[in-house]
């Protein structure tokens, strides 16, 4: 039934960003009907799409993470009346400032999954993970993370392996 | 080479040393924030004057490039905010004002604004006795929609002149927009590896009038403070982010850059990303909430799956 | 010792250090500004700017990691950086008002505690001098007692000559070394004249006046006048070759981090801040009255130096015009 | 350094088999900060809450993580739990390892590998969280029922024999809503009136219910247990204290020829009237627009002829203010017009059944009060159009309902009994009348249901033709039916007399503005949300506020009546103390960093930011600062999310705690 597993040379590593009410319950859903999806997600409960800071997506990035799922209630389905409303245009807006800064679209997904939609859950964590494992890593981050202005920079090789041993 | 006109700036000068004096006299206002003449040849610098007497030391000039707005704002404590307080505004400036009344921050009738019709000022490191001309004028000042600024207590008399020069953002977000984010990404890693964490663009923002900003805290750290590359990404991307839908333009944080970062380009490409959005655009009006702080049912979300 | 040598030799040695693995640190165009920086070959080298920055990071980095963690289970993991690793440096047409800084830097940093960072930094580090030609308005190194052609901080010194080439002067051992091992690329010095040096056009600054003035005027309204402006961004800090203050940071996550030294600004608010809430200086103007207080004074009442050295950079780069040369004029012409 | 237990559970072989509890429960010791780590088979159950509350005091521990199901499931459990053992409930964390990670994966060393993640993630939270206390917040104990229909009268009645105060308020000169206009209701056809109007009268008369008709809720402030909700008394033009309803002027009234919506316009009524006979109150109220007074200043008859002198033209709208602790919604609602499409309905009209022009084409409500003994036509079944009795009668069910082309995909619920109970009452008056019923399926559930339905074919003679209606048309003085029986696979046409739709039961027209004053949810229909469909059918996701009857979706009366105790309940539930204990999920300001621009205030869905001066001891202002009503946020961290220094935070969900749990990716 299920199809012989294949093994990948790189695993990307996919956060979400969740509110509870839909997509988390969603999310559960999708366990409580066994359906099967790639293990690289790690969720992270929000009350609302209304509190994720855009400061969580970029934070996420700067910590290694090759691809970012912001995913709430339905316009209209919002335990609080509103926040999806408010996350709607702050994300529209802070895609558009990764994008300028040439961070690649592709690697930041947003999406509505309601608590009924187990199956599309399923579906977005399932395109996500594949569409960035064919992207390969996020190597801008990570590069930008290790690099170091020039004066403070320990670029002998003794000093970096030493370094680099801990 | 265009040059342009700014002998008007003599008689604006005598026209605001005139009111000053009056309205410091008469009690209207407790000060006036204003430009005064520094030690080198065409160089200025921001002043406060609470005295008649020092409405003298007032001027205005191609060298009057400070946004004084900054001076008004709780970030600066500086000033004493009592009473009603005189500023000397150009139209960038007016716009930013008008952005903080929105935000609470400010109350017209605290303030008596003094606006200038305004042909331009020089742009960033440029020698202060340099004539004004296409080349040293602010790029700011090329795509400026109010050299006229209106709502003000007083303006002196006097016509912008503003030849129809190039714009030069609108220009330089097209070629990097045309570019591959790959390309992007290393166009803003080398400006962003240039940064030193002085914060100079944060200082002068009229709109970062928070008194403990985020990027100064450490419980949690949401901002690395080093300035290595990775933390002066995560600040100028937070930065760009927090003055979306309230930056007025005045692109006070690209000029003062000791280390020539183009920010304003950040924040031009976040004003025309919500204009296209949310038709949002600073302006002259006072509004209470900004595009960001507001939604309508109907908002585009064809980026949502 | 004196020698010449030619531009194209002087090209030629930059190359062959880099070929040799050191680093080789000289002005350089970085996406649109002249910084020191090291080179990957001697053509990126850009002689007619001041850099924006001093050349101090050589020894003094904008930030360097002191001692990395690392938690594994319930034990913390220590790993100290061997300053005895940094790399060998050759810090290249530096100009005087900069290196007149090094001497300065070296004395806080050789104080009562050394700083282990900073002198093998600097141990490791040859400095090669280069006179000033032209000057702007915002130059003022002559007005504290410093010229255009001081060879204060240099290992070498170089002066441009009117014909092409640079006449090469060693200051020290390592000035010496360095033109002993290449010895085959200078040659005697001929009688070419040097050019012109940079005439800043200001007044000598009687800087005990200024001292005076400072020692028994700690509260003036003064200082309100002079820094209200001030918007308390650390640009002039940032950019001075002597300022040397730093903050020691811990960054990183609940697994791993680092300790790390960075730059400080004495204009920034959180400079003095308290743990309490507490601020002593609660305001731009005693930050700025501090910056002026210890350039001119704290610093000689310790070292018997100024901790200025006129290159003017805080000047041209104050986003609110703050003109340390006027200020410290205008106290001069104080009784 | 912190000292957190984990907890890993099997839940039996659920988690177990695709996760190696074990190999994640000795991860997690290594996990800095954890003093100690176990699993075990089933956590939730007795011995396992004991496993954990033995762990606590053994390990000293200052926080848990159960690494188990989701929290949606057993976060409760475990709270209590540690709360038992005195560590503080909100110390506790939950890793989701099962459905986000043993159901959905197979591979056991991924699903391990992922398990040890998210425990880790689930460890570097729980060490940022705080220690909080439930809010407590004083309940005023009096309730506000909006809607005098069945649902509020039985809720109404409830809370006010539990001996708490209620306030009722209906938009209607009477109460009794829908109930007052039915003949007889299915299953057991009884009076509808004779059930409802004893249950009106008690309302009226009850010592604790405080009676507001002829009127609407205007605005609404304040929280749960805290609401100020201002109450605008239309201008009744009669004094009620005065009026001893002997009915005189409305005798007297010269204006007779209104119709009377009551009777779904096939009665008239004077311009000062009662809706019907047993209206409770029993108080005339002046149509304005339709008295001569009004429009012209002239007769004034009524006021001459009132004895009390209780008719006042001069009267105006009031409002006044009552200070309320919950909210009972039972707006009800009201049926589908077949007409050309509805003003600012997303719904389209049916041409196919001559868009409501064809006089004996009537809806469902329309047959009630023409069944309904005190009806205009004292209960004889008449045709609208000449008066005459209709033979052929035909039943269409599902208009508009479940008709998705139309617009509404929902089910009616209730039109496959009224419309078996129609075929009934008319077999009952016209003997030799032949229904005929037009159904997709009858959907008959409920106690003594079925039996009903087949009752109406196999006793009083319905005809039930499966299958659609296509058109409508006039011919002569009879209504053609053309339409399909599936069952035989045939075209059929009936010549009817009458038609009787069974229209969609719809909310209330303008049921979404009550809403926005509300602050509460509603859907594309603009049905009321309730907070859980299952779980919590009668409250809203807006604490304090409860629904019932068919503002929340299509009922009968027994589901209505079940509701509205159902919500009453609630209500007296929330009023059996004195103060509220809330979840502390609520955002805090941190005044030291506020600026005041009221970003917050700007983007909170509740309006629960407010501006706070802080003034010196001699009173001087030093900053104003936005402050959180802990009663009124709902804690969705908008405004965390907003603020551009972070100033303001939501507890449970700090920017501490997500940090914490990103960084430990």
């Amino acid at each position: 039934m299920h199809p012989e597993k294949q093994k990948h040379d790189f695993e990307p590593k996919i956060i979400a960003f969740v509110c509870t009410w839909c997509t988390y319950a969603g999310a559960d859903l999708a366990g409580t009907s066994r359906m099967q999806y790639p293990s690289n997600v790690r969720v992270l409960k929000f009350p609302c799409t209304g509190r994720i800071d855009p400061v969580f997506i970029l934070k996420a990035f700067q910590q290694g993470a090759d691809g970012v799922l912001v995913s709430g209630c339905h316009p209209g389905d919002c335990h609080y009346i509103a926040g999806n409303f408010h996350a709607r245009r702050r994300f529209a807006t802070f895609r558009k400032l990764l994008e300028f800064v040439g961070v690649d679209l592709q690697r930041l997904q947003f999406s509505w999954v309601s608590a009924a939609e187990g199956g599309k859950w399923v579906e977005m964590v399932t395109d996500l993970t594949e569409r960035v494992r064919g992207m390969g890593p996020m190597v801008e981050f990570k590069e930008l993370a290790m690099e170091e202005q020039w004066s403070g920079a320990i670029n002998t090789e003794e000093l970096k392996e030493a370094y680099e041993a801990i | 080479m265009t040059m342009i006109d700014t002998t008007s700036y003599t008689l604006i000068s005598e026209a605001i040393k005139t009111e000053a004096k009056r309205i410091l006299t008469d009690g209207t206002v407790t000060a006036v924030v204003g430009y005064a003449a520094a030690r080198r040849k065409g160089s200025v610098q921001p002043i406060v004057i609470t005295t008649p007497e020092d409405a003298d030391k007032l001027l205005f000039s191609k060298g009057a490039v400070n946004n004084l707005a900054v001076y008004l704002t709780k970030a600066k404590k500086e000033i004493p905010k009592t009473g009603r307080i005189g500023i000397v505004v150009k139209g960038c400036d007016l716009k930013a004002l008008v952005g903080l009344m929105g935000e609470s921050q400010l109350k017209r009738e605290n303030l008596y604004l003094i606006g200038i019709p305004c042909s331009g000022v020089l742009g960033s490191i440029i020698q202060p006795d340099t004539e004004l001309t296409e080349d040293t004028i602010a790029p700011k000042c090329l795509e400026c929609d109010v050299h006229m600024p209106t709502g003000c207590d007083f303006i002196p008399q006097g016509a912008p002149i503003t030849p129809e020069l190039e714009k030069k953002y609108a220009a330089e977000i097209a070629r990097l927009e045309a570019l591959t984010p790959a390309e992007r990404w290393s166009y803003w890693k080398e400006q962003f590896s240039k940064c030193i964490k002085c914060y100079a663009c944060r200082q002068v923002c009229p709109f970062c009038f928070c008194e403990q900003c985020l990027c100064d805290r450490n419980k949690p750290q949401m901002v690395e403070s080093t300035p290595r590359p990775a933390g002066n990404f995560a600040w100028h991307v937070i930065r760009a982010m927090h003055l979306a839908g309230r930056c007025a333009g005045c692109a006070e944080c690209e000029r003062v850059c000791p280390m020539d970062i183009p920010l304003n380009l950040l924040n031009r490409k976040m004003a025309k990303e919500l204009k296209e959005l949310y038709d949002h655009e600073a302006g002259l009006e006072i509004n209470e909430k900004g595009p960001l702080s507001m939604f309508n049912e109907k908002d585009d979300q064809s980026f949502i799956k | 010792m004196q020698k010449f040598i030619t531009e194209q030799n002087f090209n030629t040695l930059i190359d062959r250090l880099i070929g040799a693995g050191k680093r080789v640190v000289a002005p350089k165009l970085n996406a649109g500004t002249v910084l020191y920086e090291p080179l990957s070959g001697s053509g990126e080298m850009v002689l007619d700017q001041l850099p924006r920055r001093s050349g101090k990071e050589a020894f003094f980095p904008l930030c360097e990691d002191i001692v990395s963690y690392e938690k594994e289970g319930q034990k913390v993991k220590l790993t100290d950086i061997d300053p005895a690793l940094f790399p060998e440096t050759l810090l290249v047409a530096v100009r005087p008002c900069d290196t007149a800084a090094i001497p300065v830097l070296d004395a806080v940093f050789s104080w009562d505690y050394k700083d282990q960072f900073f002198l093998e930094r600097r141990n490791k580090t040859t400095i090669i001098g280069l006179a000033c030609t032209s000057s702007d308005d915002a130059c003022f190194c002559t007005a504290v007692g410093i010229s255009p052609d001081d060879r204060r901080g240099s290992d070498l010194f170089m002066t441009q000559l009117e014909g092409g080439g640079y006449l090469c002067e060693t200051h020290s051992e390592k000035g010496e070394a360095l033109l002993t091992a290449h010895a085959e690329l200078f040659t005697e010095p001929n009688s070419q004249k040097a050019k012109p040096l940079a005439k800043p056009e200001v007044e000598k600054v009687d800087l005990q006046k200024v001292k005076a003035w400072l020692d028994n005027n700690f509260e003036d309204p003064a200082w309100d006048s002079i820094a209200t402006r001030c918007v308390g961004c650390g640009a002039c800090a940032f950019v001075c070759p002597a300022c040397h203050c730093f903050d020691i940071v811990d960054e990183g996550t609940e697994k791993s981090g680092k300790r790390r030294k960075n730059w400080d600004a004495c204009g920034f608010w959180k400079f003095t801040h308290h743990a309490s809430g507490h601020n002593p200086r609660d305001g731009q103007p005693k930050r700025y009255r501090n910056r002026i207080m210890h350039k001119f004074k704290y610093y000689d009442d310790k070292f018997g130096q100024t901790l200025c050295t006129g290159c003017g950079r805080c000047i041209r780069l104050c986003p609110v015009g703050i003109d340390i040369a006027e200020i410290v004029g205008d106290i001069s012409r104080k009784n | 350094m912190s000292r957190i237990g984990v907890f890993v559970c099997h839940c039996g072989e659920n988690i177990s088999r695709t996760v190696d509890v074990e190999r994640v429960a000795r991860a997690a010791e290594k996990i800095s900060g954890v003093a100690y780590a176990c699993d075990y088979k089933y956590m939730c159950s007795d011995p396992g809450q004991n496993l954990l509350k033995k762990a606590v005091s053994e390990h000293n521990l200052d926080g848990i993580v159960v690494a188990a199901c989701s929290p949606r499931m057993h976060e409760k459990t475990f709270r209590k739990a540690a709360d038992a053992a005195g560590l503080n409930p909100y110390l506790v964390e939950m890793a989701n390892i099962r459905e986000h990670c043993s159901w959905v994966h197979e591979d056991k060393e991924e699903a391990t590998a992922k398990a040890t993640e998210i425990v880790t993630m689930l460890v570097e939270r729980v060490k940022m969280n705080r220690k909080l206390q439930p809010i407590t917040v004083p309940v005023t104990k009096r309730a506000l029922i909006i809607g005098g229909g069945i649902a509020g009268i039985q809720a109404a009645l409830d809370i006010a024999d539990c001996g708490h105060q209620v306030v009722l308020v209906e938009r209607d000169p009477s109460i009794g809503g829908h109930m007052a206009q039915l003949s007889e209701t299915f299953p057991t056809l009884d009076c509808s009136q004779c059930i409802m109007t004893p249950k009106m009268v008690d309302a009226a008369n009850h010592p604790n219910i405080t009676l507001h008709t002829y009127s609407e809720v205007e605005n609404v402030e304040g929280y749960i247990g805290n609401f100020q909700v201002t109450i605008r008394k239309k201008a009744r033009s009669v004094d009620m204290d005065k009026c001893t309803g002997c009915g005189v002027c409305m005798a007297k009234c010269p204006q007779k020829k209104i119709p009377n919506a009551f009777d779904k316009n096939l009665g008239m009524r004077s311009a000062i009237y009662v809706p019907f006979p047993q209206a409770v109150p029993n108080t005339p109220v002046i149509d304005r627009e339709n008295c001569t007074w009004f429009k012209s200043g002239k007769c004034g008859v009524c006021q001459k002829v009132c004895g009390p002198g209780a008719v006042d033209f001069t009267q105006e709208d009031q409002l006044i203010v009552e200070s309320i602790g919950a909210i009972v919604v039972a707006t009800g609602f009201e049926l589908y017009s077949i007409n050309e499409k509805p003003k600012g309905s997303a719904i389209k009209g049916y041409g196919e059944f001559g868009h409501g022009k064809i006089p004996d084409v009537i809806d469902g409500m329309t047959f009630e009060r023409l069944a309904s003994a005190s009806g205009p036509t004292g209960g004889k079944i008449v045709r609208p159009s000449d008066g005459k009795e209709p033979k052929q009668i035909v039943f269409v069910q599902c208009v508009g309902s479940r008709a998705r082309e139309k617009g509404i995909s929902y089910c009616s619920k209730i039109c496959c009994m009224y419309t078996a109970k129609h075929t009934m009452l008319y077999h009952h008056k016209v003997h030799d009348g032949q229904a005929y019923v037009f159904f997709m399926d009858a959907r008959t559930p409920g106690k003594g249901y079925d039996e009903f339905w087949r009752r109406s074919i196999e006793e009083e003679q319905a005809v039930y033709i499966r299958g659609a209606v296509s058109r409508l048309y006039e011919k002569g003085d009879k209504i053609v039916v053309m339409g399909s029986d599936i069952s035989l696979g045939i075209q059929v046409e009936i010549e009817a007399d009458m038609v009787v739709l069974a229209t969609a039961v719809q909310p209330r027209t303008g049921a979404e503005l009550l809403a926005q004053k509300l602050g509460i949810s509603y859907d594309g229909y603009n049905f009321y949300s309730e907070a859980h469909a299952k779980l919590r059918p009668v409250e809203c996701a807006t604490a304090g506020v409860y629904l019932a009857g068919a503002c929340q979706g299509p009922k009968d009366i027994p589901d209505t009546v079940s509701q509205a105790s159902a919500a009453a309940a609630k209500v007296m539930t929330l009023f059996s103390k004195d103060k509220l204990e809330r979840e502390p999920i609520v955002a805090k300001v941190r005044e030291a960093g506020c600026v005041a621009c009221f970003y917050c205030k700007k983007v909170c869905p509740y309006g629960a930011v407010e501006e706070k001066e802080i003034r010196d001891r001699q009173g001087n202002l030093i900053k104003v600062v936005a402050y959180v009503n802990p009663g009124v946020c709902g804690g969705c961290g908008t405004c965390q999310a907003t603020c551009p220094s972070k100033s303001v935070e939501l507890d449970g969900y700090t920017d501490e705690q997500i940090i914490a749990q990103i960084e430990a990716l």
